[in-house]
């Protein structure tokens, strides 16, 4: 082991510097529910299938709405939705503090029928963690 | 009422409570330590805190959906228990999956029992003090990890195996380049191996410690690494399944029983993992990956058997024609190997306790399901 | 006589927990490099410090704080004897005392990890004094003195004389200084069997304390080393340096033992190494005044 | 002022965890993500930690002891609920023994989303915690500075001589 | 790929269970599992021996107000089986080797007048009153 | 008459009192007043005489030698008697023994006329305020305990006239001895221990006290014959029986000659002061009442072992004789503090400690350079005051928790907070620096450094070692003490039945242990450093600003902890539970184990039966001691 230490120590830390370097995920990992909302029938299937609960399909007012903190991003909704208008983003949505989801149902990368646009619009508003690293 | 002294009749053992939170225990478990001085002589396991009834969640669940909650039965074997179940609920449609599934299949269970051992590894370090060996195991495993998350889209859960066959192709150009990526990782691990079975002041935690004997071992019911560690060869591999009636590899096998001996054969695991891989990489057959699965099961029961990182996990669906299953059933290995573990434990001094408890490498999700 | 001796005291009462601190946060980083990680701040210690004297906790008992308090203060006292200038024999002794008071907070707590602890550390102390003691006594014999500043004006290389007893203190001190493969009684790293043993029920200021005592404690381990290599500047530079890394290597290349392992390597290397090493030197240095 | 952002100790207890989210707590201190960057330490014990990552859902049995290890820890405190179980039992939700997410028992202040949750998910809900735990401190260091000034002694002073 | 050939089952008397048991271990097999299948009329148990990698099944038809044996006295590793189809399937199995009283997993829906969360059986007779699940 | 006479013959007076009166508060007041009258007594004297040390009393009885042999033959008579009533073989051959060799030994030693039959210098009134005061103080407090005792225990016959007159007359015994020059006269106050100790011992009457005490019999009983022998020697060879002649001759040309009764006269002391071998007959004293071990342990009996031997020192110092009674000594130090680890029973751990303090006694009085023989009259000091208020304390605690186990202690904090301190402060004199054993124990490494021999590193091996060892079973039972499982517990409950004979004579051994801590570099000053002056020529106290180190630190260690106390007392309900796990626990660390049964936190000390199981140590001491003491023996032959 001494020898195997010593090595790390002249080779340097392995350490990926998150959050101040971000490795892109990988193509196919499994990150987060997009909606190209406007192809949605709100035929529910998504919804019935979901085996976290997570989304809600409304049919009066018609919406669509997703909890990606309850979602386990099995993909099953994408495999079953018949008009394919869900995706699979590999990137990851981030932490939330309890007073911003109560407060802020954007968390809930929601898209609502009468504003619709798909979660990727969102992600903004989030904050990472660079912010709060840097200080 | 309390005096705040205590009466105590003579020799009387400590009574301890050990978990459920401890740091030493990833999942909680809880044991009612009795000691004399540091000598275990009596250890009485509570668990229950991480049972949810999942097995009762198929009557609500579309039988080929229900992959998905079988698949979190735990986040360490994840794949093989999503596997499992198909393979049980295959067997029970009669359908046999294209041949790239089973191939790949193959290769994401080798994935994972090579991140399962040397997460074993990793943590059972941890138990016994030595902080830099859990550090550089779990540094190689990042590798081997990355290579899931590639491949089958999951760093943990893959989520990759459907009734049918699998979700995801990776390429076979992917699966090369991977293979190339984990040599790093191999290299590592084999100079890590070194230090797992030759460190003095490891032996001095290992070896002789947590013995169990062929006979024992056997009649116990234990599978796996435990078993294996006590010299009895039981694979289930062997039957074939997946791939691995096409693939050429030696069970590995130890005599001394004891807690270096499961830690020597899940070392040689993890480089036979290694070895599997790179066969099934070469030999992988283009195709389709999965078939459409479609309709109502029909009325029947079908057991499934897989070797597991922990040894053989036993699966059995009994369909009453409907699309919810009426019954599902798993047997996981740590369960199997609870009575030999607390067998183990008899006799050990308290810092045996935990490098025992991890070198069954406990799976209490599993076991609790 | 006493004069500087005065002054480096009281330096050490002020400057000791710095230095001590500054050891600490270069041993994480060291470590953390060794493990090929980035690691914390050099000064990350004195952060953990200071959020540990804000939060507010109940002690467990009414005995807790003022042992644990006593602990500190006797930790500080030692050091303040041996950079004084007392016999430093006596000042072994005292820092028994201290820990003892540690020992006896945990025990105070009725609670299983830290009784367990205590007794444990019980067994450390056991396991190392006589090293440490037998180490004394050879640096006596060099220097003919068991004052620090005598010994450390001798100007003798110890090291080349007691290269043996040299050995064992370092062993001993993984112990005295809680690293692997002897952090049985406590650990900086929880994942153990006793969580955090000794100091299982302490919190916020109950562990800024015991955390400030270390570092006065190692301040003065270091000193002590630092006396096997006094005859220069270079040497003692070069030695205690060593030293250091020596014993940041061993916490990173083992395991942790069993107290039996402990207690008796930690004997046979008194008697091989440290007695083994003063007979002989006794008997060659016994002709001379 | 408030060191406790540089300084966040954290304990983790697996409440009914599938693992999968506990193996990425603890790949979040090995060398690929180094949590100690942050300060972090994983301690094992609720009296020595600040943050308190809980990853599953909760069920009867290890409700109490949630709400244990919640209760021993220092003031003030932040809980990071990691993982699709601990939000709200993820797919086990509807399962006869699982009682929902970890709010059901203990306050939550960040949540961490996935299945399993990745290392970075769960350094960003650290980094978080940590900053709402300076935010904590400051509100209890003027609450118990405006207690003082009306004369009053905060209830919950320190016993304890040492300081 | 799963092979029908593991899947001998055999239907025995209740009675039968202990000899067959014994019979089976005398033959050098061990024992892989106990499984409980639940329906309104009563359980179904099976008993699953593994030898080399074959195995073998012994099942029968446990009623309501049955006794089970346990068969710890001839695999005492039977005993986490015997106790979680207890305490799940709130079936009546005597004697078991090392007893949990009931708490194995300690759920919350615990044993509401004999039945288990598992349990769907329709219980008439004196333990009724927790009606089914 | 002289003070020194008076101040013999006070205690047996006012035993002879005790003996003949039956109403208990009268006698209870008679003891009393005789414990105070002699310790006043003894203070009056080493006052007075402080000035004109040593002082050299002829005693003017005529036919004193007649005498002597009169009261020899009396008590192997006494124990003749007894044997037969018990049926015993042995100590009859041994009684008969004794007579005989009274008899034959009269042919040397009867017509020799002493210069001075007692003399009494800084070491005897050393011995003579321990006997006094601290034997005084275990008055007191048996007066208080064995009312309880009796009322505790209802099947051993109520003897306490017995009792008192005993305890009262081995004061006065201890007296004689330590004052005696004449060797003759020692040699009577040296039976009339053995004698009073065997009746003590044998108090409870049952089987195992019975046992016991003709264990002890019989050894000192031997030991006594050795003593006998070796001064018929030294008056064959010498023509004298005095003290100060034998060492003075030891210096001289004659050194040779008294190799043989030196090595006689230390087999005695080892004897009594319970070395190995003959550790077994004070571990089997045990059985006594508490108030007997506390004597028996402190300042009586097992303390004129020791006096014996610090006596020869001189005679010791640098010959073989001294070099195997310090092999005996180190061995027996390292075999008591390692047999103690592992025993449970508190009286048994305290007797062990005695044992191994003792070796180190015998240790330094073998080596016999002045500064070892300064450090072996502190930790006679140290030990007497120490050891006689832990024994004191234990019984009082056994009284309370009904059990000698030192588990049974645990928590005793809460239960009995005063007790504990006393014991807190006893226990901590016996291990911990700056209290006096550690001083002393500091001072002997620092000795045995200068000493420049040979045998230095390994005595400094050995007491390194054996010293570690203590902290183990000391720290051990002082955390247990303070464990506290319930502090919402209301305190003082098991304190109902201590009387405030116990707590005056708790208190008092409380006050001088720590006052002798703090005060023994004015004892070094004013007693033993004139005392070694006057018979080493050199005179040797630790450094003084070392000595004032430590006594400025006792001060530190009772006053900050105490103020640390005081500043923290605080309200309860600020407390928190103790880390069980995550166990929700109740009070007393109650919570809900496996299978969901209430159980309670039990936690027990470490006893590490198997590499300090205290049988096996024993009995390999017992053996190499057997060895050395046959090695004494050879030298004699030679
Ligand atoms: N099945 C399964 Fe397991 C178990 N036990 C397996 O290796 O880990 Ni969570
Ligand atoms: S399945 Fe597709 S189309 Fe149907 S509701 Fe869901 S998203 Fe819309
Ligand atoms: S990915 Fe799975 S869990 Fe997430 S919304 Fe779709 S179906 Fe539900
Ligand atoms: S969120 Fe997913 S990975 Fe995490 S514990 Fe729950 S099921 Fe396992």
């Amino acid at each position: 082991m001494v020898r195997f230490v010593l090595k790390n120590l002249i080779s340097g830390p392995s350490t990926r510097r998150y959050p101040y370097v971000v490795r892109p995920a990988f193509a196919s990992s499994r990150g987060r529910i997009t909606i190209d909302y406007p192809k949605c029938i709100h035929c529910g299937a998504c919804a019935r299938r979901c085996p976290a609960a997570a989304i809600v399909v409304g049919k009066e007012p018609k919406s669509w709405r997703i909890e990606n903190f309850a979602c386990v991003t099995c993909g099953l909704c994408v495999r079953v939705c018949p008009v394919k208008c869900l995706g699979m983003d590999p990137e990851r949505p981030k932490s939330v503090a309890f007073a911003d989801l109560a407060g802020r149902v954007e968390y809930h990368v929601t898209a609502v029928a009468s504003e619709a646009r798909s979660s990727e619009a969102r992600s903004g508003d989030s904050e990472g963690i660079a912010g709060a690293a840097g200080a | 009422m309390s005096s705040g002294h205590e009466a105590r009749e003579a020799n009387a053992p400590s009574v301890i409570p050990f978990g459920p939170q401890h740091p030493v225990l990833p999942e909680p478990l809880h044991f009612d330590l009795l000691l004399q001085d540091e000598k275990v002589v009596g250890a009485v396991p509570q668990i229950g805190y991480i049972h949810r009834g999942l097995e009762l969640l198929v009557e609500k669940r579309d039988y080929a959906d229900y992959v998905h909650v079988a698949e979190r039965i735990c986040g360490i074997c994840s794949f093989m228990h999503g596997m499992g179940y198909c393979e049980a609920v295959e067997g029970l449609l009669g359908v046999a999956v294209p041949d790239r599934a089973r191939f790949l299949r193959t290769f994401w269970c080798e994935l994972e029992r090579a991140h399962s051992h040397l997460m074993w590894m990793g943590l059972a370090a941890d138990a016994f003090g030595f902080e830099s060996l859990f550090m550089a195991t779990w540094r190689a495993r990042e590798l081997i990890i990355d290579v899931a998350e590639e491949t089958a889209g999951g760093r943990v859960i893959f989520g990759s195996a459907i009734v049918g066959g699998v979700s995801k192709d990776p390429s076979d150009e992917t699966l090369m380049r991977c293979m190339e990526a984990l040599k790093p990782a191999r290299d590592d691990i084999k100079k890590l191996s070194r230090v797992m079975l030759q460190d003095a002041t490891v032996r001095h935690r290992l070896e002789g410690v947590g013995v169990i004997s062929k006979e024992k071992a056997y009649e116990l019911g234990a599978v796996g690494p435990m078993l294996r560690a006590s010299g009895y060869d039981f694979d289930i591999r062997r039957r074939g399944y997946a791939a691995y009636g096409e693939v050429g590899f030696e069970t590995a096998l130890e005599t001394a029983g004891d807690c270096m001996a499961r830690a020597a054969i899940r070392i040689k695991e993890i480089e036979q993992s290694f070895s599997i891989m790179e066969q099934v990489v070469a030999k992988m057959p283009a195709g389709p990956v999965s078939l459409p699965i479609k309709g109502m099961p029909p009325v029947g029961e079908c057991f499934a058997r897989l070797e597991q990182p922990r040894g053989e996990v036993i699966y059995y669906v009994k369909s009453n024609g409907s699309r919810n299953l009426e019954r599902f059933r798993v047997r996981t290995p740590t369960f199997a190997n609870v009575p030999a573990m607390v067998e183990a434990m008899r006799g050990a001094s308290l810092a045996d306790v935990p490098t025992i408890i991890l070198t069954i490498d406990p799976c209490i999700s599993c076991t609790e399901r | 006589m006493k004069g500087i001796e005065i002054y480096v005291a009281i330096a050490y009462v002020i400057l000791g927990p710095i230095v001590g601190g500054l050891l600490d946060g270069l041993d994480r980083v060291i470590t953390a490099r060794l493990q090929g990680r980035v690691g914390p701040p050099l000064l990350q210690p004195f952060y953990d410090l200071r959020k540990l004297l804000t939060r507010r906790i109940a002690p467990v008992n009414s005995l807790q704080m003022p042992l644990i308090a006593s602990h500190l203060v006797f930790a500080i006292l030692t050091g303040v004897l041996f950079f004084y200038g007392s016999d430093i024999l006596l000042i072994i002794f005292v820092l028994t005392l201290a820990s003892v008071f540690l020992v006896l907070a945990a025990y105070s707590t009725g609670s299983p990890y830290s009784t367990i602890g205590a007794e444990r550390e019980l067994l450390l102390m056991t396991a190392y004094e006589p090293m440490i003691i037998i180490a004394l006594v050879g640096l006596f014999g060099v220097a003919k003195s068991f004052d620090f500043y005598a010994i450390l004006s001798s100007k003798m290389p110890a090291y080349l004389y007691l290269p043996g007893i040299y050995l064992g203190l370092v062993y001993v001190l993984e112990m005295k200084l809680r690293k692997s493969p002897f952090d049985l009684s406590t650990s900086h790293h929880a994942h153990q069997e006793l969580v955090m043993g000794l100091t299982a029920d302490m919190g916020g200021p109950a562990l800024a304390m015991v955390e400030l005592a270390h570092w006065y404690e190692s301040v003065y381990l270091f000193a002590l080393v630092l006396l096997f290599f006094s005859s220069s500047w270079v040497s003692a530079i070069l030695g205690v340096g060593f030293t250091y890394l020596l014993i940041i290597l061993l916490d990173n290349a083992t395991a942790r033992v069993k107290w039996e392992l402990a207690l008796s390597f930690a004997w046979i290397v008194a008697l091989v190494a440290g007695a083994g090493n003063l007979i002989p030197f006794y008997l060659i240095s016994r002709g001379s005044p | 002022m408030s060191s406790i952002e540089r300084s966040p100790w954290l304990i983790h207890y697996d409440a009914s965890s599938c693992n999968g989210c506990d193996i990425e707590v603890l790949a979040c201190l090995t060398p690929v993500y180094d949590a100690e960057r942050f300060g972090c330490i994983v301690t094992g014990d609720p009296k020595q930690a600040d943050i308190f990552l809980v990853t599953g859902s909760v069920n009867h049995l290890n409700a109490p002891i949630l709400k244990n290890i919640y209760d021993q820890m220092p003031e003030p405190k932040a809980v990071v609920a990691i993982g699709a179980c601990a939000y709200s039992g993820g797919v086990f939700a509807e399962c006869y023994n699982v009682a929902g997410g970890v709010a059901t028992t203990i306050p939550v202040d960040v949540y961490v989303p996935g299945c399993a949750a990745k290392p970075e998910s769960i350094l960003d809900g650290v980094v978080r915690a940590a900053m709402i735990l300076k935010e904590k401190e400051k509100a209890g260091r003027k609450a118990r500075a405006l207690a003082r000034k009306e004369g009053r002694r905060s209830p919950k002073r320190r016993a304890g001589g040492a300081t | 790929m799963t092979e029908k050939e593991i899947q001998t089952i055999d239907e025995i008397e209740p009675g039968r269970l202990l000899p067959e048991t014994d019979a089976l271990r005398s033959a050098g097999w061990r024992l892989v599992q106990v499984l409980c299948i639940s329906s309104p009329g009563g359980s179904e148990l099976s008993y699953s021996f593994g030898r080399g990698l074959a195995m073998k099944s012994l099942r029968f038809r446990a009623l309501p107000d049955d006794e089970v044996p346990s068969i710890t006295s001839i695999y005492p590793a039977a005993f986490l089986y015997e106790n979680e189809i207890r305490d799940l399937f709130g079936l009546r199995i005597e004697r078991i080797g090392a007893d949990w009283l009931g708490k194995v997993y300690d759920v919350a829906s615990g044993p509401t007048g004999g039945g288990g969360p598992f349990s769907k059986v329709t219980i008439t007779g004196p333990r009724s009153e927790g009606g089914t699940i | 008459m002289t003070l020194p006479f008076i101040v013999a013959v006070t205690p047996p007076l006012f035993g002879f009192i005790a003996l003949i009166i039956k109403d208990d508060r009268v006698r209870r007041f008679i003891v009393i007043t005789g414990a105070i009258a002699q310790a006043a007594l003894a203070i009056a004297l080493a006052v007075t005489s402080a000035h004109s040390l040593p002082l050299r009393l002829v005693a003017t009885l005529p036919g004193l030698d007649t005498w002597i042999l009169g009261g020899e033959l009396a008590m192997a008579a006494f124990i003749a008697v007894f044997a037969v009533v018990k049926r015993r073989a042995f100590p009859l051959l041994l009684a008969i023994a004794q007579a005989a060799l009274a008899l034959v030994g009269e042919r040397w030693t009867g017509g020799v006329e002493a210069q001075a039959h007692f003399v009494v210098d800084q070491v005897s009134l050393l011995l003579v305020i321990i006997v006094g005061v601290v034997g005084g103080l275990i008055l007191v407090y048996a007066a208080g305990y064995m009312k309880t005792f009796h009322e505790e225990h209802a099947a051993v016959r109520d003897r306490r006239r017995l009792f008192s007159f005993t305890m009262l007359s081995f004061l006065g015994a201890m007296y004689g001895l330590v004052m005696s020059n004449d060797l003759r006269l020692m040699l009577l106050f040296w039976e009339m221990t053995t004698l009073a100790s065997f009746i003590l011992i044998g108090y409870g009457g049952d089987e195992a006290a019975e046992k016991s005490a003709f264990l002890a019999l019989n050894l000192n009983v031997l030991g006594g014959l050795a003593f006998s022998l070796g001064i018929i020697l030294l008056a064959a060879r010498t023509g004298s029986v005095e003290l100060d002649v034998l060492l003075a001759a030891a210096k001289g040309p004659e050194a040779a000659l008294l190799a043989a009764p030196v090595a006689l006269m230390a087999l005695a002391g080892l004897v009594k002061s319970a070395q190995l071998p003959f550790t077994p007959w004070l571990l089997g004293a045990m059985v006594a009442p508490t108030p007997v071990s506390a004597l028996l342990h402190s300042s009586t009996m097992v303390k004129a072992g020791v006096f014996l031997l610090i006596r020869l020192a001189p005679a010791m110092s640098g010959t073989t004789v001294g070099y195997i009674v310090s092999f005996i000594g180190i061995l027996t130090f390292i075999a008591g503090a390692f047999a103690a680890v592992s025993a449970r029973n508190a009286k048994r751990v305290l007797a062990l400690s005695t044992v191994s303090n003792l070796g180190l006694i015998a240790t330094c009085a073998g080596i016999g350079t002045y500064e070892l023989v300064w450090v072996a009259l502190f930790l006679v000091l140290f030990h007497a005051v120490a050891k006689a208020l832990l024994f004191i304390s234990v019984g009082t605690a056994s009284v309370g928790t009904g059990s000698l186990d030192i588990e049974s202690m645990g928590g005793l904090v809460t239960g009995m907070p005063r007790i504990t301190l006393f014991l807190i402060v006893g226990i901590s004199c016996m291990f911990v620096a700056p209290f006096g054993m550690l001083v002393s124990k500091w001072a002997a490494m620092e000795a045995f450094m200068n000493l420049n021999s040979i045998v230095s590193p390994f005595m400094i091996a050995f007491l390194a070692f054996g010293s570690a060892t203590t902290v183990l079973f000391w720290a051990k039972w002082m955390g247990l003490l303070l464990r506290i499982t319930d502090p919402t517990a209301p305190r003082g409950l098991l304190e109902d039945k201590v009387t405030r004979y116990e707590l005056f004579s708790e208190a008092s051994l409380t006050i001088l242990a720590i006052a002798t801590c703090v005060l023994y570099p004015l004892v070094s000053k004013y007693a033993f450093e004139p005392y070694l002056l006057a018979s080493y020529g050199k005179a040797f106290g630790l450094d003084r600003s070392n000595m004032l180190v430590t006594v400025l630190m006792v001060g530190m260690t009772v006053a900050v902890p105490a103020l640390l106390l005081i500043i923290s007392r605080r309200s309860k309900e600020g407390l928190s539970t103790a880390y069980m796990s995550g166990r929700v626990t109740s009070p007393g660390l109650g919570f809900k184990g496996s299978k969901g049964i209430e159980l309670k936190v039990a936690m027990h000390s470490y006893y590490l039966e198997g590499p300090f199981g205290e049988g096996k140590i024993l009995k390999a001491g017992i053996a190499a001691g057997i060895l050395l003491t046959l090695i004494l023996l050879g030298t004699v032959a030679i």
